[in-house]
């Protein structure tokens, strides 16, 4: 120990302890990353049928779904995962453990992503609408041409959030063995009896992963508002 | 100096345990009170350390470790295997309970597991264990490859994932094992019978529970072996291992040394 | 302008209009001919946009008959009964006899001022988009913003924004414009630009205009008629000088003296 | 089994093993509750000098403070919990499990109300801020007076979804056994063999907890819009 | 009303007010003279919103000093030099003189009219609150709505709360009164309830005000003299009558043309 703390620092991070676990966390990421972008495209994709089904005017078909979602969004993620990996076997339904994550996460995601696109839908300008009908589009047209061009910047930061939220949920899924980056840090805490290390690690890895987000999310949002909304600033 | 944790209880009255909430070494009974093998020892050995109370904290299985270490509790009294990598982490008092492992399986042993040499044979079968269990250093002695062994942060998930399907076989130890097929009914889970344990420098594998301390608490350490080794064969004793069905054959003889144990 | 011996292009009969419990339109009868500009006028809520959004198929009606240019876009049923709606096809087709200008411009903000005008013709009317484009050029021309077909409208100011969707409305080439307080949302020097637009189009063009407007310059010097509305009634109509010199109503006396002071 | 498959739900979810688990489970709930309570009023004060730091005009405060806030906000709770729980006692800080989880959940939404502060803070009409500029208020009858009696409605509701995120995240804690409602189920599910009624009825219980605090909002909502937002519709 | 003799009560010497690049007021100076009623007229963007919200301390100066009633509110540091603000405790006895109306009302949407009103005179100039509300019970009867006041802003019309705004603007018993564009969120019919307040304000009571607005007619009636601004310049100024029936700069021209015509 010195006074500059510098050695106390070596003693709790250890660069030796390091140079093992990181290639390992390295690897483990890669499943963090392919299960969170699988499930936000899934996330995606599920929102569309599901916000249709929630607005729709049969209450048949539109109570069941509110429930759903608000059932969905109200419970933990934990305990969905637990009951897709442990109860849905028992139905006969064997899914791998990844595919259970991608899939607790998806409809879980899914939900929030439907609010999401609700949401844009009613940013959107009343005006919009009326000038669509006003000059006769077809509701695929309407939606093709105008409306979904419009959602995209809109929806840009929310759905970014939302993947930064899947990133930091996914090391849930170390609770039902998918070997993802916070199951390869535990595991390796418990054989190592190291935790400071790869759990420091662990959260570095997590804000690189975040910020590439981030930036992903800003060219995205630069290239969206490139086109139309950025061209402000050119405006005499 | 500092003082010490053995000064410290001594002068509190109080120590503090941390357990797995795991049966029969130490768990929380409906009513909230404690109750185990490993309790109730450990509450008499502290007993004739003048130590009246002892204290659970519960943590997960594999917590147990760093939460000593931490400093989260003063002492783990849960069932834990000595091995040599524990060893090399924590002080653990002499043995005071050995047994076999037991393997249990679905009802019917549907994939005919009698044998890890079964387990190697046939790659769909997956072993489900808990993160930071001593098993896992056997099964790789095995050759058993990581993709057959499954690892849960818990001790209930892979029961549910034996249950579920999710896992062909776990191993643990005979008293575990029994508790489960009682707890079940005989309904969906079964000791396997019969199974082969494997034999490692022709030992059969024999695991040894032992109390963990913090490495630098030797005096705590010693003067706990001692205690443990006074209250032997006294009545309280024996109520305490006939209460969980322990019987004089689970007692290690005091020839089996702790240093033995933690050779690799 | 007007001829009024031709028969109405559009006819409303005793048609009426609810939102939930209050009646906006009450009983309303409104005939217009062909080629006549008519003005309408009256006090916020008196039901002025909802004849409009009527005839552009944005609302639907409880009571009476709505005609246009001949076709029922809505058919009256008889007492107490629902009117009923045209059928899908036939409400297209009368939809694209009539075009509407709105007070928000309501352009589509991710295309230029050109893509703005094409667009419903390429998709809509299904032109070649050669045809959409040069047609969209000359409707640019005729607001004069011919050099600004690659702004997007944030690049434009709002009275040019107004012009473009005066544009987008002529692309589909209406019988009928509608125009709702097209200049309110204009501050007060730009809204020269938008009125001399459609100063030049009453003049060149032979279209049937409704138009809702507090400019009551503009409405004296276009307009071949004046309705004054009052809780979704006609109170009184006439031609401009007659309304506006020699007002009949005494709560058209007070509104004009209100706006007129203002 | 019947084909109404009523026989096979009864076979699933035992009456027999609800009795067992429900009174259990119920009472696990309220350590649920009240480490989700406590980290909830944590947050809402931490926040607050949270935020004062981040929109310091001094580089240095405003500096570590947005990033901290980021860097907490884009780790996994669960990794925030590790570490409180395992690194604080190596420099001396030993806190109970129950203690560690609060303030973890404490921080890590605390993150998140600073940002729902100001983002009521950036809604807030410009013009309130001239006139109260314009009238002379100091900044302090200022805020007590004008600002924050304005927040309040536009908080609640986002407050009170972040409430609900932190009772949904509550279980995490169950990894440093803190024993709420999530751990009591598996260790019901481990001692009885007896898992789908207690995961079952865990979700139940969430569900129950997200409509009462639905319930919560809904009322302090109307009871803040009693006062002036909803007296609109007395408007002549 | 204006006593061209007094000393003036504001006074802008050679002021510079920049945004980033752009400079809004470029060297002005401006006295207004005890009790007198000006009016600031010019495009959108000349700088009229500003030479208020300097005055209301809302904005700072970069160059140049200014003065209100007697006390330097920003310091001339010579060329080159920023211009420095009074200390804090003379800014706030200056603020104490000017009282303003906003375009956009900025009445406290979680109070009643009343406490809208009595809050900054209790808050700010400690009077007891029984005083308080007997001042804004009073100013309530003034601009005409003494039953009106336990109604919320929301359950106001946009006249009502404008005139709410000035009463709330009054009874910090300014020297001095800012309106900008006071009815220019209104909508057209409901602007002359505001209009008839300033102008029994103007009629009866000394005040020295400063008022921007688009209404000629209201410039006219009440103003002692018209400013015409642009690019942060005053460009023309005179009487009513000089300026509206015979201005002699050719944008003040061209900028009242537009506006009469519209
Ligand atoms: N979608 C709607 N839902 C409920 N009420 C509506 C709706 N649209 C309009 N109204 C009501 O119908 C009445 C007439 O509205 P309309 O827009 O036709 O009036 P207007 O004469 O155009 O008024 P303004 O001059 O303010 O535009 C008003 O009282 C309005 O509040
Ligand atoms: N906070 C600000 N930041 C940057 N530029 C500003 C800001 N406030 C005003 N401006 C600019 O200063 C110039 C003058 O603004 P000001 O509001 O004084 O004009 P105005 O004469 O009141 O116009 P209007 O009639 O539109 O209200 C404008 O070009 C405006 O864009
Ligand atoms: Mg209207
Ligand atoms: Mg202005």
């Amino acid at each position: 120990m010195t006074i500059l703390g510098i050695d106390i620092l070596a003693d709790w991070f250890r660069l030796s302890v390091v140079t093992v676990v990181l290639p390992k966390l390295i690897a483990a990421a890669s499943v963090t990353i392919y299960v969170a972008l699988l499930a936000f495209v899934g996330a995606l994709v599920i929102a569309i049928p599901l916000l249709w089904a929630q607005r729709s005017h049969l209450p048949l078909i539109a109570r069941p779904a509110v429930f759903l979602s608000d059932f969905i969004r109200s419970t933990p993620l934990l305990l969905q995962v637990y009951f897709y990996f442990f109860v849905l076997p028992q139905i006969g339904v064997m899914l791998p453990a990844i595919a259970t994550g991608v899939l607790a996460l998806s409809i879980h995601y899914g939900c929030y992503v439907s609010e999401a696109y609700r949401a844009g839908l009613e940013a959107l300008p009343v005006g919009q609408r009326d000038a669509v009908i006003a000059l006769g589009f077809s509701r695929f047209d309407a939606y093709r041409y105008i409306i979904v061009p419009q959602l995209i910047p809109f929806l840009i930061p929310a759905l970014g959030n939302l993947l930064v939220s899947i990133f930091k949920e996914t090391p849930l899924l170390a609770s039902i063995a998918v070997t993802d980056i916070m199951f390869v840090a535990m595991q390796h805490g418990a054989d190592h009896f190291q935790y400071i290390e790869p759990i420091t690690l662990c959260g570095l890895i997590f804000l690189a992963l975040s910020l590439a987000t981030s930036f992903v999310i800003r060219v995205l949002e630069n290239a969206a508002s490139q086109t139309w909304l950025g061209r402000r600033n050119i405006r005499g | 100096a500092a003082e010490t944790t053995l000064e410290r209880i001594k002068r509190d009255g109080v120590v503090q345990v941390g357990f797995a909430n795991e049966k029969p070494y130490s768990f929380k009974q409906p009513d909230g009170s404690l109750a185990g093998v490993d309790y109730e020892l450990a509450r008499a050995a502290f007993a004739k350390l003048g130590v009246p109370k002892v204290e659970g904290v519960a943590v997960k299985f594999s917590a147990l470790i760093p939460g000593l270490k931490a400093g989260h509790f003063d002492a783990i009294a849960a069932g834990l295997f000595i091995r040599p990598s524990r060893c090399a982490e924590i002080a653990f008092a002499e043995p005071h309970i050995q047994i076999a492992d037991a393997v249990t399986v679905r009802k019917g042993n549907p994939k005919n597991i009698h044998s890890y040499d079964d387990v190697l044979k046939n790659p769909d079968i997956k072993i489900g264990t808990q993160q930071g269990s001593a098993s896992r250093k056997d099964f790789e002695r095995l050759g058993i490859p990581e993709s057959q062994l499954v690892s849960f942060q818990d001790f209930p998930e892979v029961f549910f994932a034996l249950k579920s399907g999710r896992v062909d076989l776990t191993t643990s130890t005979i008293f575990a094992a029994n508790e489960t097929v009682a707890a079940d009914g005989g309904t969906s889970v079964e000791r396997a019978a019969p199974f082969t344990l494997p034999v490692f420098d022709g030992k059969p594998s024999i695991n040894y529970l032992g109390f963990g301390f913090r490495p630098d608490d030797q005096d705590l350490v010693a003067q706990f072996n001692d205690a443990l080794r006074s209250i032997k064969g006294t009545p309280e004793y024996d109520a305490i291992l006939a209460k969980y069905a322990i019987t004089a054959a689970d007692i290690p003889s005091p020839d089996v040394k702790l240093a033995d144990i933690c050779k690799e | 302008m007007a001829d009024q011996i031709a028969s109405p292009i559009i006819s409303f009969r005793a048609v009426t209009k609810k939102f939930g419990g209050t009646t906006v339109l009450a009983n309303l009868d409104l005939d217009v001919v062909q080629n006549e500009n008519l003005t309408l006028i009256g006090p916020s809520g008196s039901g002025k946009s909802t004849i409009l959004r009527i005839l552009m198929t944005l609302e639907n009606v409880q009571a009476g008959g709505v005609t246009v240019d001949g076709e029922a876009l809505w058919v009256d049923q008889g007492p107490d009964k629902l009117s009923q709606q045209a059928a899908a096809a036939q409400t297209r087709a009368i939809r694209r006899k009539v075009g509407m200008v709105f007070q928000s411009f309501n352009l589509f903000p991710h295309m230029s001022a050109l893509r703005n005008i094409a667009e419903a013709p390429i998709r809509v009317l299904r032109l070649s988009k050669d045809e959409a484009y040069d047609r969209a050029i000359e409707l640019l021309k005729l607001v004069g913003l011919a050099d600004k077909q690659n702004n997007f409208p944030i690049q434009l100011s709002g009275g040019q924004q107004q012009r473009v969707a005066i544009a987008r409305a002529l692309a589909m080439r209406p019988k009928i414009l509608l125009f709702d307080e097209v200049t309110s949302a204009l501050d007060p020097e730009t809204v020269g630009e938008v009125l001399s637009v459609i100063r030049q189009l009453a003049k060149k063009h032979q279209f049937t205009t409704l138009m809702v407007t507090h400019h009551m310059g503009l409405a004296r010097e276009i307009s071949d008629r004046v309705c004054f509305l009052e809780g979704g009634r006609i109170i009184e109509q006439g031609s401009p000088v007659q309304i506006f010199e020699s007002p009949a109503n005494n709560r058209t006396k007070a509104f004009l003296r209100a706006i007129l002071e203002a």
